[in-house]
Order: structure tokens, then C-alpha cells, then sequence
């Protein structure tokens, strides 16, 4: 019992590292001590687990430790920058195993009695959807299976059916502990959910998927802390649940999605639909482009008659200083007719006190675009329209323009996808490099500077 | 009573939990999925102890795979995560 | 090898030239040849040699014009002088092609192609040859810059222990080109500025600059596909007039810039208006050689009419000559460029192009603009 | 009831004056009687009427002057009338009293009191009064204003489809509160503006203003009380003429305005620096009628030499002559205010006053002024 | 035991709405309900302990409540706004009393295991320091005790000899847990704590006092929750213990001082000095400036050299437009010598493109400045030096100045307490409405505009 | 064990009570300061059970003593803060 008390003391601490640990992972500058520290909290939790009276046997417990150690540091050593996501999802869905796995060990244990029975069978549903969930999540972003959404007739119907047949199969569990019937059937009903829910989910939505089912496996580990009664897993769990969901719901809102509209994409009509689409625009939002800007050392501002227009020339000059004093090199490149007048820019400009030096013309900035990290468009359209380059036949084929479309990364600001003064469309919007920032150019601006001070 | 105990120390987590994560940045976003991910694979504390019990084959069995599954999850998710935040680095 | 030849300029106070030095070795990479008139930037004290300098021969006159393929200048060639060009010699300048038509009909008679500058078109793509546009941004601040310096107060507002200044009113009528850079100049010096353009896109255009927009609805008015305003309707003028008096009156500055492209400018301010102004105001007239906006006012004169100074004095890009030279110059650089031939060395009038069609006014002894035409009812059948 | 009289002036092209109808209220107020010669507002379009109808009596010199207890103008009085007014008259205006020994011994001579504007003390509590700055602040307006007409460039800079157009470049010498507004006009504009001062805290006003403070390391200079500017050692002066010199040859608009208070302004450009500077260029004197700071500038006239055009007009606030004339004005209104007495509707000046004691030049037949004294060497115990 | 279960669910509940409360009392916008919700969960607690089957007698305790009850109602209504610190400091010193008579209560209630008795003794200590420590305070704060610091001799070693003794006596009684005396000397001694570590803390640090007492007072509940086994004391008491601890550092904060500086006043040497001050500077941070500006409804702006030497008119331009957005009235009052040149302001604020409508004379200003909420006055010294008006003999004595200290809050910003142009002393700084915000005017503003966008 | 689950619970409600003020605005300071002096009022909780519980009249004097301070502090307590947080309301 003393050990009991121990084991428990300790457990307190590692709950306290692990809160200590999520609080610093929330910010760039100590993200990574904070991942230590919950690493930390595991290692003491492991280790004093190990002194469990309880356990009689160490050998295979060493073994699989040690299997299960050597496996992750391979498969995390390897893994390409670009693959982490996928693996992000693959660990996710092994955890998930492990979960259902455990709450199954407790099953066939010993005879439960009806509580403990209900809270068990809970997490097994859970760490068996966030298997095969996460499954088909790792499948979707390694390509393995199709990114697009997968969906057919009924498919809601499916979907209810197979959530009422879960239930059912639970709950007869629950009033037979003893059978193994039951949780073989409940283990399926659960896999099959998992599949169901992810398929008709689009791959660019996949890291939302993930992060709920992550934030599933948290509630899997706290139920069975119920049932086993033991605090650490209550805790650890519900962490990561609860802040699992409101990341989930933060990273929504970062890709302008509603979480019950990811969610909910299995239980809608299929609506089939045939407008082809010339490319995907990719707005974004400016507290997520600040970080863009944060990082990059070479930016290109090109202002166009939508600054006029906001009268932002005062929120780009404090954004340019604020860029400077985090060594980045800002510049403008000035089109010879962006606004509506000669020089319209270097009025707007100069009232701002922008140095001239700062002022390149096109013929400066075209041959280096590739250099810079960022271009950011502030109201402007024609001035930096590709068609103008590439599209024969379009209005403005031939007049000189701006590249923008060749830096790094372009952001656009304006308020909507509407065409500037020559009426054209802007095939640059629809670029691979190119986030649009909507709104008006000074609020958006003035919303990036805000973020660099706090 | 300790259902009791429990659901307030529950109550007090879920609280704790939402109101550590209130504004990270979109950069973040993977790194500390992938941290909480880690986090989640404390079942490993529940494995270990099914596993070492002796009530039955089965259940070692069983205990033994959720140890390794959840040790694989926790190790890999701990150095992935170290890994993504190490890209972050200031200049 | 095409030879292009740049003449003095012969009109009165003309300072501006169609030629700068900096502009010549462009020139030479397009392989042309450049015979430039003694003393063509003599006024903007641009020295022969600098000319020399840069690559370009300098010599008489007549020599210039004997040889030059295309002869360039910024005021129409006098017809003394185009009689010693080349037969198929291409001249180009301002020809002002709405009213001069015995000008034009002696340029047909005598062979010459011709190209009209104001005739190039405001697409997008002409913009860097258009010298109309070019000109006119001057013209606005000059106009300022004039207004400026007859007003007997400052234009910023200035609160000193010697009392309150207030800052001067000035207001714009015709937003376009030149009124907007009137706009913006005279908003850096700090007056309160106001502007009215019949167009009604403007008035976003003019807030883009800091001045407010006087709004009087006067129903219907539209624009052409180049941007250029059309006639009101004379009830449509009298309800202008009438809603800009009160306005005018307030006024310390009002710099009028309205033009209707070949016609004559509408007249916006009457006689009695003027007298309703304070004493020592100023009105700048930028169109006071065509007809001008304003009663009274007197082509290239300033005058004192009812206590009011009315300026008139024209060729307003003149008073920046040197800028005004410098992107006449390069306007004239790009439109050469743009028919150049690398290859052969040579620039050629290819007259099916869209440009071409459009500020090309005589041609193998013809008026074949067809704008220009319509204008002075030349009929088709009979020349072509 | 103590008359205040103003007088026309007579100087040549001289457009200011004294009063504004808007200040007569203020002196009838205080019991004063304003009594005005006909035609004083003339030259700013203010007529006889106006001063009238705001209470004051317009009637012919002679009999102003004669009815005058305060005579109060801009330019000094002439002699001549001089005598016409009352021996126990208050004369007030600029007398540049350092220069003008022989006008100051005629007043004294004929016994009135005189005040001189310019030497009114710089105190926080005077500047209300203090007209020396009022008419220079408007000094560094109408010089840029005259600088931007005279220059064949534009100031602001401008990227266009015909080019891009550098910014003019303005350097400005002496940034006393001429030069500081000399340096926001033409930082207004556009242009790029250094500007340079012996006073070193002066650099930290012209980055306040948005213009660059070129740093010459001098070593030791000084200022003084009133915050003028102590005279350079000449190898300080040449140190600064030789510092100077790139920044001269590269300006578009070279604005001097460095003066000393007391004596001649120094000399900063010279004859060969002028030759350094772009054809074209311009260079505004404020102080070329007291000598000038730049070698070969005309007093009163714009002169074109060595290709820069040398600008000396003077009597700058006169460009802008309604607004100097209510600054003015309003500088004399609030001397006359410091002294007036309600009650007894008179005016008392009180000699021992320190204000007065500074800015009383002659009193009842003798140079009173120490400051004047000393600079004329007139032996103190000799008058008094 | 049923009856326990049900307690404690509705404890969990209570703790739940306790957090939620606490969390909306944080945000001005929600912080009335947020008392409410705390209000509730305090009801539901009362009504459900109650039922306790414990309690066999409920003639005294419903009488104490009601008489409880009756004095908070009336002493809450009756007291004048200004009253309210030291009411809340009366408040918790009854808080405290009641820790302190609970512990005893406890402890003459039974015998108690030792590990029980050192709980209700620190419970007891906390409890009786926090009486007579809020006592105190409330004296000091309604000038029944002078509000100087009060300070003698060698009292950091009586200080010192007061806790050895309290510990001492303390560790007495839970080796004795029957002994009624050593209660009683610990109860003492704590007292005696309570009034030494207040007293020599000055009446303008009370409101950090307090809110430390008020910590110490939840967890002295925390600790009685520990004696009792009561989840919700516990919950609840540390809440307010650990809130308490962030609120007086942040109050700290937000007057310049040093929490450590406040609370060891008492070990200090005492320092005796003869300066005269002639008034007192009040510092104020941005941040807290703002809430002033965000409730004022007529704003003048005095902008002086400070602000052409800043550059701080766009900054100033950009706060002026959040403040008319949020219903104030914003002019500028211009001195027309303010800068260093005639028109100098005007200048900048044209650059600025502040519409001149706004631009007011002195004379325009002057009259109606009682009723402007704030005079904001940006780097400008002589020409709101109230000396010019009062203080015959000042160098500046008689120059005509914006009477920016008749307005009912003064905010000066500028970096130091140098003196302007004039080189005189300016003793608007030193008035009761007048707050300092040190720094750049610049920066400072746009602190204060971040704040707006938070 | 019990102490265990006690300790849980505390070391999660001292960390939630750190997060949820983590930036309040000045002009709350007091009102804050306030309201948790209200909630610090649950000692009222033990007082009842003291007060009502039979074990000797010491006790129960003690705890009704105790009941009435904290009525007082907590009624008292949230009717003043309700007062402050009232002229708040926003115009
Ligand atoms: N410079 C000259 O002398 C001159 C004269 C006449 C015509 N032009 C013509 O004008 C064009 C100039 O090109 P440009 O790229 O500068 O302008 P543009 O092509 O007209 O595009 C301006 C863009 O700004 C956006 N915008 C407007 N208000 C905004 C606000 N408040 N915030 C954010 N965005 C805003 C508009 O999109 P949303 O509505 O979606 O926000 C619009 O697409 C050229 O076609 C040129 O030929 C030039
Ligand atoms: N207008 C004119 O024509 C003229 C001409 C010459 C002289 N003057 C004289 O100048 C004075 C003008 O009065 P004023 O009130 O405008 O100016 P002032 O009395 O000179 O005071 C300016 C204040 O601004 C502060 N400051 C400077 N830089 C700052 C920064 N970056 N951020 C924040 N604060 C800053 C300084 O205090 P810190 O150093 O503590 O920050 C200083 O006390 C009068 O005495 C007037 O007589 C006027
Ligand atoms: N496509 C391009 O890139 C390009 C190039 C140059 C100019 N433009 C456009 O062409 C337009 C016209 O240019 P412009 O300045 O040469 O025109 P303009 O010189 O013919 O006329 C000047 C202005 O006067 C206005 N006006 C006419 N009648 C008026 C009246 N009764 N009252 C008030 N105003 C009246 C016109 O609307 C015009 O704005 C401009 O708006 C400009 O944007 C476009
Ligand atoms: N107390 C007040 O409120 C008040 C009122 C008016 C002026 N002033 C101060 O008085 C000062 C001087 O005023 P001013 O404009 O009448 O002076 P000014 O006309 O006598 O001289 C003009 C400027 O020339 C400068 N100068 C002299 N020799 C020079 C040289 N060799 N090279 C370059 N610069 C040279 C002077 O330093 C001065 O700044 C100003 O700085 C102003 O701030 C103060």
C-alpha cells in the first residue's frame, strides 16, 4: 500500500509537468522545453508505474517496451519534414490500439462489474474508431488512398444504422460481461465507424480529422483511468481531450472551416457537382500570415490603388518598420501605373514617410522576385496580373507588370475577387504561392501589426 | 466516494485543458497535435500494469501489445514532435 | 537605317525638347540613327555636346530634316519646315487634329505620314507612350504651383501666437489626369481640397487622395471606352454651374481641367460666378487656349478681372520643362521602340496595327484617321 | 483716448500693412480710436469701406499722422513724415536699428519714441508680439514657393508609365524659423530636404520635421540667449563652406537662410560652389538684401549665373502679403494690448518694463536702447 | 452515504460554476455575471451542505444565517462607493475569523491525528494573520489608523521572534492536540503577525495588501478543506488562494512596485528621510491607461515637440479614429507655440490628414476643459504648464497655456521628467488628476491602440 | 489514498486558479479582488457542518460563530462586488 501512495505522489508531479509541459508547447519560444517536460512527466510515470506490487512479471512488459522504443525512434528518425503529418496520424491511430487493446485486457480480465463494464466498453469504442479513423486519415495524406472525399447514395443512413447497432452491441454487453461475442462484435461496429467517418472527408481537411482524433484518444486513455482508477490517466486524458477539441476548432477556424462541417460530411446528401474550377484560392487569415511574415528576411510590398483606396499607407509604413526591426529587408516595388494617377503611389507614400531609397521600379524588383520570400499585394490587380505575361489575347497581354506571382510566397489583400480597372480576372489569385487575405487593406494590415506586438 | 474524487479531478483537467490551449499560433498547430498525441499514450500506464498482472493469458497478451502499441506511439510521438519544433529555431 | 531627327521647337516660350541625352543610347541599341538641331536643349541647359556625348549628331537645321526618316517634336513641324522633309518622312508631335484641319490637309498634301500623339489610345498597354496623360500630370501641378504663388495667403493652416491662418480652399473641376495631380498637390500643401468630375467613378478616385468630392446629381453621365467624359446636356450644365457657384465663391484656388476630348471644353464658370469669389482669389484655367472653362479668362495671360486673378497662361507641362522633356522624351522613345526592328535596323509603320490605326493621321497623301475623319466630315469615298 | 494711426506704405512693392478690419474691433475695445490713411488695404484687395464699417476713421495721411499718439507701420516712416507727427508719437515698426544709425538720430532728433519690432524680445511670453518671427515663418513658405516656380523640375517624386522622376533635392542652411519652415513646405512637396545649422540643437527639430540634419563637426559653436546664433571663427566658416559643398553641387534648391542677429549675415556659398551645382539649379538668399549669404546675389532681383538662377527677391512675407499682413497686424495688436490701460482708454509705456526696455529704441531726443548703444559705440555718458 | 454521493455531485457541479465565474469576472464585459454564476454556485453549496446528515440542529445555524445574512445585506447597501476597499477589507477580515473559528472548532470538536491537527493549525494561523491583518488595513484605508507606514526600531528581529514563537508553539499543539493553551497562544501570536507585517506598510499599498490577505483567506479555507476532507473548500479555497496570488502581482504591476518590496516591508531597516516632496508622481502603465480612455466619452488631444520628435501623429491619428468609433469625442487643442516652429503641429497632423475641423485654438479649448473626460497631452511641457497661470515669478509666468490640469484626468506622455523648451519645472505633473505614462510617445500610443484591438 | 485524490485536486485547482486571471484589466482589480473574497467565504460550508454537528457546545459556538462571520463575508461580499461591477455597465 505504502507503494500505492508513492506510485500516486509521483503521479501528481508528472500531472503537474504534463500541464506545465502543454502550456509551453502553446508558444513558439518554449514549444520545445515543453514537449521535454512531457516527456519527462512520461518517463517518471513509467518508471514508478514499473513498482506497481501488482505486476508479477516484467519480462514481456521489457520486451515490449523495448520493441514498441525502437520502432518509434526508427520510424520518427526517418520519416522525411514533409511526412509528419502522415506519421503524426499513424501514432495516433497505434495509440488508439493500444487503448482498445487495454480495454479489452480489462474485459477478459475478470468479470466487470456494470460500471466498470460501461466505462470500459466506452473506451474501447474510442481507441477502436480512432484506429481505424486514423488509419484511413494516414492513408489519405500518404495518398495511399484517395485525398478526395468519398462518398456514396445513403451513405447517412450507413452511417446512423451502424451508430445504433454500437449501442446496442454495448449496452448487451454491459448486461453480459462475460461475453466475448459481444466485444468482438463492438470492436467491429467501432472499426467500421472509424473508416466511415474519415472516407468522405476531403484530404486538406485531414489535419483537422486528426486533431479530433487525437483529442478521441485522450477521452479513450481517461476512461480507462476510470476504470482502472488511476488518476494519471484521468488527467493526461482529459488534457488532451479537452485541449484536443479546441485545437480541433482552432484549426477550423484557421482554414475557414466549421468543425460540424468537417464532421458532419458523412451524414450529408451527396451533391454531386460539375462546375470546373480553374484552380482553388487559398484565403488565409492575417494572424496566420503573420507568422509567414515573422519568418521571412526578404519582402516586397506592392501597393495598388486598393491602398489609395483604404488610405493603409500609414499601417504598411509601421508594418515595414516593425519587419525591419525583425531584420527583414522591405521594399517597394512601385508599377508605373498602379492608382489611378502618375505617382499616385509615391503621394500616398511619401505622406507616410516612406524613404525613397525603399521605392524600386519594376525593371528593379522583376529580376530578383525570386529572391524575395514574401510579396505581399496590397489592393493592387492589374499591375501584377500574369495574363499579362502569359495570356495572349487577354486585354492586357503585353504590358509590363510586376511578377509577383514568381516570389516565394504572395499575399494578396483585397475584399473580394472582384477585377480591378481593367475588368480582367487575375489568374494569380489561383497560384500555388498565392494566399488571399480578405478584407480591407488597412484592417488587414494594421491586424498583422497587431499581431507582431503582441 | 472515489467516483467522486475522480470526476472532480476530471472536471478540473477539462477545465485546465481548454484554458491551457486558448490562442496558439497556426504554426503550432501540428507540432502540439502531435505533443498532446504523445501525451495520450499514458495508456501505456494501464498496459503495463495488464500486462504485468497475472489474471489470465489473454489479458497478458492483450496488455503486452498495448504496451508495445502505446510505447510506439509515445517515443515516436515525443521525438517527431521535437523534431517539427526544431525546425522552428529563430534565426 | 532609320534616321530620326529632332528640330528645335519654334513656338514661343516653348522650353520643352523631344530629345534627352539619357535617351539616345536606347535609340542606338534599337540600331537607329540620331540627328538632333543645334541647340535643341538649350532651354532646359542641355548642352550640344551632351547630345554629342551620348552618341547623336548634332547639326543644322536643315540638314536634320533632310535626313531624318521620322522627325519628332513636341509642337507640330511648322509647314515651312516639313516642306524640307523627306516625302515619306514620318512626323510626330502634337497636331491637335480636332481643329487644325489646314494643317492636316497640307501634311496630306505634301505626303508625309503623320502621327498625332494625343490620337494614341489609353489602353493599358499605350500608357507608357502617352504623352497626352504624361503632360497633363504636370499640367496639375503646375497649376498648383501657379496658384500657389498668385494667392496672397499660404495654402497650409497655421496656428501661431500671431493668430489662426486657415488653410486655403482650392477646388478642382474635372478629376481626370491633371485634376487629380492638382488634388494631390495641393493636399500636400496642406489646402482643403475639394473636386467635382461629371464622371462619377472619380469621386472614389478623388478621396483616394485625401479630397472631398462635391456631389451634385445631374442624373445620367457616362464616360467613352478610353475614359474620356461625354457632353452633358445643357440642362445638365446649368444644374452644374448652378450647384458648384456656392462652392466656388468659398473658394481661394479653383483650378478647372475639364476637357471633352475633340471638342471644345465646356464652359463651367460664368462671369457673374467670378464676381461672387473673394478678392485676390485665383482661378487657374487649364484649357484657356482652347476656349477655356472660364469666362474671361485670357489665353496665355494672367489677368485681374473683378478682383479675381485669371490664369490662362497655357503650356503649363512647360513650367517643369525639363521633367516635361524627360517623359515626352521617353514617351516618344517607347513608341518608336514599339516598331522597331532590331534585325534590320529600321522602324516600320506597320499601318494594320491597332496603335497605328488609331493616331495615324495622314498617310500617302490621305487623312486616313478615321476618327479624324468622321470629325471634320471628310467623306470617305472621296480620298481613299 | 489715446489714437493709434496707421499710415500706407510707401515703400516700393511694399503689399503689407499694419491693420486688418478684423483687429479694430479689438483696439476699440481696449477705448482706442483707429484712425487709417485711405487706400492702406489696397494692395490685399481690402478697401477704405471695409475699415470703416469696422470702426475706424479712414481719412488722409497728413491728418493721421497728425492725429497719431501711436503710429504704427510696417516699414519704417520716412523722415519726411516723420515731422508731421506729434512730438510725443509712438513710432513702431521694423528699423533695423543696427543699419540705420542715421534714421535712428533724426527720430531722435525730433524727439518722438520709437519702437522697433525686431528687437522685441524672443521670449516665451512674447511671441504673441514678436513679428520678426510671424514674417519668417512666411518667409520659408513664399522661398520654397518661389524656389518650386523658378526650378524646371518638379519636387515630389513620381514612377510613371513615362518614367520615374527623382525627388528635387533641397538643402537648406540655417534652420532657424525660417528654415524650419522653409524645410516642412518643401518636405510637403516631396522634395528630399537636408538642412544644416551651426546651433546643434537645431538637428534634433529638423528630424522632427522630417528632413535630414547634415552633421559638420564644427567643434565649438554656441548660441544665444534669446536662442540667435553666435557668429563662426573663420576656420570654422571654412570648415562648413568646405563641408557644405557636396551637398550644395547636388541640391536641386539651395534655400540660405543664416543670419546673426546684429550683423551682417555670413557668407556660405561661394562664387565657385555656386559653378558646382547643376545647370538649372536654384538658390533662394533669404538675407540678400542685407548682404546675402551666397556671392553674387542680386538684392531684389532673381539674376541667372553660371547656369543657376540666383534668387534675391526679398521682402519674402510680401508673397503672401494678406496673411503677413493679419500676422502682422496681430503682433501689433498684442503690443499695443500689453500696455494698454481700460480704464483710462490710453496707453502707457511704461519704460521700466523689460519688455520695452529691449525694443524702445529712441525716447524723448536720445538713443535709449543699451543693446543699440553699444553696437553704434555711442558713449553713454555723452546722450543721457 | 447516498445523501454524501449527492452532496459531493453537487459539489463538482458547484466547483464547476465557481471556475466558470471566476474565469467571466476577468473580462469587463461579462464580470457581472461571472459574480452572479460564483453568487449561484455559493447558494447551491449552502442549500446541498445542508443536507449533511450529520447536522442534527439547524435552530442555530439558520439564525446565524439569517443574522449573517441581514448584516451583509445592509452594510453592502449602505456603504458610499468610496467606501468600498476597506469594506472588502472588513470582509475578509470576518472571512478570516471565520477559517480561524472553524479550525478551532475542529480542534475542540475531537481529538485529531496529528497529520489533521498541523492542517487546522496552519488553517487557524492563516485565518487569525488575515483578521487582524485586514483589520489593520481596513484602518489604515478609512483613516482610523494613520496610513504612513508605521515603523519602529528593530522591528524586523521582533518580527522574526513573533513567527519562531508562532512555529514553535504550533508544532507544541500537534504534539499535544488536547491542549487548549497552546491554541490559545498560537491564536496570539498569529494575531499579533497579522498587525506587525501590516502596519508598516503605507495606505497607497493597501489594495495590495488586501488582495493578498484575501489569498491567504482562500487558502485558509483550502487547508480547513484538507482538515474536513471537502472537496469544494479545497476546490474553491485554492481558486481564490492561487487567483489571489496573480491578482496581487499583477496589481503590483500595474503601480510600479515590487510584491517582495510591499510584503517585507516589515524586515526592512528602517530608513528615516527629510526630503520634501512636493507631490506625488502617479506612473501609469498603457495598458491600464486604457480602460480610462476607453470609458471616456470627450477626449482633447495636446500634442507638443514630443510629438514631432516621436513621429507619433500617425499613431495619434490611428487612436483618435478607435475612439470615435467607440462613441468619444476626439479634439485637438493646439498651442500656437507648441514645436518649435509656428504651424509645427499643424504640419504633422496635416501629414497625419487629421481633418482640421478638430484642430481647436487654445482659446476654443480653454473654456469648456472641465468637461473633457481626458486631456491626453502628447510631449508637450511648457505650453500646459499650469505655472505660466499661477506661479508669479516663473520665467513663463504670464505666457497664455492650455489649462490641460482643469480637465478631469490628465495623461502626459513622455519619457522622462525633464523639462521643455522654456527649461521650468512643470507642476502639472504633480497634480491629483494627472497620470504619467512614461516612454516614447510613439510606442506609447500605439500600446494603447493595441490595447483597443485586443 | 484519499489525501491523494485531495492532492490532485489541488494542484489542478491551483493551476486553473493561475490561468484564469491571467490578464485582467486594472479597472477590475478591485472588483476581482472582491468576488474571490466572496468565494473565500466557503469556509461557511465547514462552519454549517461544525455548527451542526453534536460534538460539545464549544464547537458549536465556535462554528456558529463561524457560520455568521462567514455569512456575512460571503452575502456581504458578492452584493458589494455586484455593486462595483454594476457601474461598469458600458454607456
Ligand atoms: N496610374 C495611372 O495613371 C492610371 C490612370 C488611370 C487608370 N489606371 C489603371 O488603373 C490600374 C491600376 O492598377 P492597380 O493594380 O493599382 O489597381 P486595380 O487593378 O484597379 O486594382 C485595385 C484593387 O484594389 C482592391 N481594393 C479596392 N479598395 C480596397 C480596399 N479598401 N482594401 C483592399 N483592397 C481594395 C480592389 O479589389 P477589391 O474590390 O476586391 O477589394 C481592386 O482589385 C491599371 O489598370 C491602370 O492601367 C492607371
Ligand atoms: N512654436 C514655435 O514657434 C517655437 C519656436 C521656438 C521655441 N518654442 C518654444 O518651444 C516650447 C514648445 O512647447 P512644447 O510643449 O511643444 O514643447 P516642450 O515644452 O519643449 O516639451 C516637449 C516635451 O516633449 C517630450 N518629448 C521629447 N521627445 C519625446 C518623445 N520621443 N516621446 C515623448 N515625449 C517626448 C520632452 O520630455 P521628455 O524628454 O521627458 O520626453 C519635453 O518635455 C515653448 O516653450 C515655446 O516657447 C516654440
Ligand atoms: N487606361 C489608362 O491607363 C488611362 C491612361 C490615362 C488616362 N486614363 C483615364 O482617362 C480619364 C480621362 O483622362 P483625362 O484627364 O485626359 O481627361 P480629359 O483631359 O479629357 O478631361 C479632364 C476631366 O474633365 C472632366 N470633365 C469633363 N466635362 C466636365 C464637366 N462639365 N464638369 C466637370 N468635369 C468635367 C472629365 O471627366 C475628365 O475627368 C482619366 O480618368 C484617366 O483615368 C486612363
Ligand atoms: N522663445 C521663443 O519662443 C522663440 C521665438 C522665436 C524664435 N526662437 C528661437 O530662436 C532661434 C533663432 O531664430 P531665427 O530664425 O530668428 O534666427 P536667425 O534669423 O537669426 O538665423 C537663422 C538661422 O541661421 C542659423 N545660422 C547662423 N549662422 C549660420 C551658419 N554659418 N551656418 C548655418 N546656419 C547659421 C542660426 O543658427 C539660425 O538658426 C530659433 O531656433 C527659434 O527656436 C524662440
Amino acid at each position: 500500500m505504502d507503494n500505492l501512495i508513492l506510485i500516486n505522489i509521483v503521479y501528481v508531479i508528472a500531472a503537474a509537468l504534463f500541464i506545465f509541459g502543454l502550456k509551453l508547447l502553446g508558444n513558439p519560444a518554449t514549444a520545445r522545453k515543453g514537449n521535454m517536460l512531457s516527456g519527462l512527466a512520461m518517463l517518471v510515470a513509467i518508471i514508478v508505474t514499473l513498482m506497481d506490487q501488482n505486476i508479477v512479471s516484467y519480462g514481456w512488459i521489457m520486451v515490449s517496451i523495448l520493441a514498441g522504443s525502437a520502432v518509434g525512434v526508427y520510424v520518427s528518425k526517418k520519416v522525411e519534414m514533409t511526412g509528419m503529418p502522415e506519421l503524426v496520424s499513424l501514432f495516433n491511430g497505434v495509440g488508439g490500439l493500444a487503448s482498445a487493446a487495454v480495454a479489452i485486457a480489462a474485459m477478459v480480465a475478470s468479470e466487470l462489474s456494470s460500471g466498470i463494464a460501461s466505462i470500459s466498453v466506452i473506451a474501447l469504442i474510442i481507441g477502436s474508431v480512432t484506429f481505424s479513423g486514423s488509419l484511413v486519415a494516414w492513408g489519405k495524406l500518404s495518398e495511399r488512398v484517395s485525398g478526395k472525399p468519398i462518398v456514396f447514395n445513403q451513405q447517412a443512413i450507413a452511417n446512423y444504422g451502424l451508430i445504433a447497432a454500437t449501442i446496442l452491441f454495448s449496452s448487451l454487453y454491459v448486461l453480459n460481461p462475460s461475453s466475448l461475442f459481444f466485444i468482438v462484435v463492438v470492436i467491429v461496429l467501432a472499426l467500421a465507424i472509424g473508416v466511415m467517418v474519415v472516407l468522405p472527408i476531403g484530404g486538406a481537411d485531414m489535419p483537422v480529422v486528426i486533431s479530433l482524433l487525437n483529442s478521441y484518444s485522450g477521452l479513450a486513455a481517461c476512461a480507462a483511468g476510470f476504470a482502472l482508477e488511476n488518476n494519471l490517466l484521468i488527467v493526461a486524458g482529459a488534457l488532451v481531450g479537452a485541449s484536443g477539441i479546441i485545437l480541433t476548432n482552432i484549426m477550423c477556424k484557421a482554414m475557414n472551416r466549421s468543425l460540424i462541417n468537417v464532421l458532419t460530411s458523412g451524414f450529408q446528401e451527396v451533391v454531386t457537382n460539375e462546375i470546373v474550377v480553374e484552380g482553388e484560392i487559398k484565403p488565409i487569415s492575417a494572424e496566420d500570415a503573420f507568422y509567414v511574415f515573422e519568418a521571412a528576411q526578404s519582402i516586397l510590398v506592392i501597393p495598388g490603388y486598393g491602398m489609395a483606396v483604404a488610405q493603409a499607407q500609414h499601417a504598411m509604413k509601421e508594418l515595414q518598420e516593425l519587419l525591419e526591426k525583425n531584420d527583414a529587408e522591405v521594399v517597394y516595388g512601385i508599377h508605373p501605373v498602379a492608382g489611378r494617377m502618375p505617382g499616385h503611389m509615391n503621394v500616398l507614400l511619401a505622406e507616410a514617410d516612406v524613404s525613397y531609397d525603399l521605392l524600386l521600379e519594376m525593371d528593379e524588383v522583376n529580376p530578383r522576385m525570386e529572391n524575395f520570400d514574401i510579396a505581399i499585394v496590397i489592393g493592387a490587380n492589374d499591375v501584377v496580373n500574369p495574363a499579362a505575361r502569359e495570356l495572349e489575347g487577354s486585354p492586357i497581354y503585353g504590358m509590363p507588370v510586376i511578377n509577383a506571382d514568381l516570389a516565394k510566397n504572395v499575399f494578396v489583400i483585397k475584399r473580394s475577387m472582384s477585377s480591378g480597372f481593367a475588368g480582367v480576372d487575375n489568374p494569380l489569385f489561383f497560384k500555388d504561392n498565392t494566399r488571399m487575405i480578405f478584407g480591407d487593406a488597412k484592417e488587414v494590415i494594421n491586424n498583422i501589426v497587431r499581431q507582431f506586438n503582441d | 466516494m472515489i467516483a467522486i474524487y475522480l470526476l472532480f479531478i476530471l472536471m478540473l483537467a477539462i477545465f485546465l485543458g481548454f484554458e491551457l490551449i486558448q490562442k496558439v499560433p497556426a504554426t503550432l498547430h501540428t507540432p502540439l497535435m502531435s505533443g498532446a498525441n504523445a501525451i495520450s499514450g499514458i495508456t501505456i500506464l494501464a498496459a503495463i500494469v495488464l500486462a504485468g498482472n497475472d489474471s489470465g493469458t489473454a489479458a497478458t497478451v492483450l496488455g503486452v501489445i498495448a504496451v508495445f502499441c502505446a510505447t510506439v506511439n509515445v517515443v515516436g510521438g515525443y521525438l517527431v514532435t521535437d523534431r517539427m519544433l526544431a525546425m522552428f529555431k529563430k534565426k | 537605317m532609320t534616321t530620326i531627327a529632332f528640330p528645335k521647337e519654334i513656338k514661343q516660350d516653348e522650353k520643352r525638347c523631344a530629345l534627352m541625352p539619357s535617351n539616345i543610347k536606347a535609340y542606338t541599341l534599337l540600331g537607329l540613327d540620331i540627328v538632333v538641331e543645334s541647340g535643341l536643349g538649350d532651354h532646359i541647359f542641355i548642352s550640344d555636346d551632351a547630345y554629342e556625348a551620348a552618341g547623336a549628331i548634332v547639326t543644322s537645321r536643315e540638314s536634320i530634316l533632310a535626313a531624318g526618316d521620322f522627325v519628332i517634336t513636341v509642337n507640330k513641324l511648322p509647314l515651312a519646315d516639313v516642306k524640307l522633309c523627306k516625302s515619306q518622312a514620318c512626323l510626330i508631335s502634337f497636331l491637335d487634329p480636332f481643329n487644325e484641319l489646314d494643317y492636316l490637309t497640307a501634311l496630306s498634301d505634301s505626303g508625309q505620314t503623320s502621327i498625332s500623339v494625343e490620337m494614341i489610345p489609353r489602353s493599358s498597354r499605350c500608357q507608357k507612350m502617352d504623352a497626352l496623360s504624361s503632360q497633363a500630370s504636370l499640367a496639375g501641378y503646375s497649376m498648383v504651383s501657379i496658384g500657389m504663388q498668385q494667392l496672397n495667403t499660404i495654402l497650409p493652416m497655421m496656428m501661431t501666437p500671431s493668430g489662426t491662418i486657415k488653410s486655403a480652399k482650392v477646388f478642382v473641376i474635372g478629376a481626370g489626369v491633371a485634376g487629380l495631380q492638382a488634388i494631390a498637390t495641393a493636399k500636400r500643401l496642406g489646402a482643403t481640397v475639394t473636386a467635382f468630375d461629371t464622371r462619377e467613378v472619380v469621386a472614389e478616385q478623388v478621396k483616394s487622395l485625401g479630397g472631398k468630392f462635391l456631389e451634385i446629381d445631374l442624373g445620367q453621365t457616362a464616360q467613352t471606352e478610353q475614359g474620356y467624359a461625354t457632353e452633358l446636356t445643357p440642362e445638365q450644365m446649368a444644374k452644374q454651374q448652378a450647384a458648384q457657384e456656392a462652392c466656388i465663391a468659398d473658394s481661394d484656388i479653383v483650378i478647372t481641367t475639364a476637357q471633352l476630348f475633340g471638342r471644345k471644353p465646356p464652359k463651367l464658370i460664368s462671369k457673374e460666378t467670378v464676381g461672387k469669389m473673394k478678392p485676390g482669389s485665383v482661378i487657374v484655367d487649364m484649357a484657356a487656349e482652347n476656349g477655356g472653362n472660364v469666362e474671361g479668362t485670357v489665353a496665355g495671360k494672367t489677368v485681374l478681372k473683378q478682383n479675381v486673378y485669371l490664369v490662362g497662361n497655357g503650356n503649363w507641362p512647360c513650367m517643369v520643362a525639363k521633367d516635361a522633356s524627360q517623359m515626352y522624351a521617353n514617351n516618344m522613345l517607347n513608341l518608336i521602340s514599339e516598331f522597331a526592328d532590331k534585325e534590320t535596323n529600321t522602324v516600320n509603320l506597320d499601318l494594320t496595327d491597332d496603335i497605328l490605326q488609331s493616331c495615324v493621321i495622314t498617310h500617302a497623301g490621305n487623312i486616313v484617321n478615321p476618327v479624324i475623319r468622321k470629325h471634320h466630315n471628310i467623306d470617305l469615298e472621296k480620298t481613299v
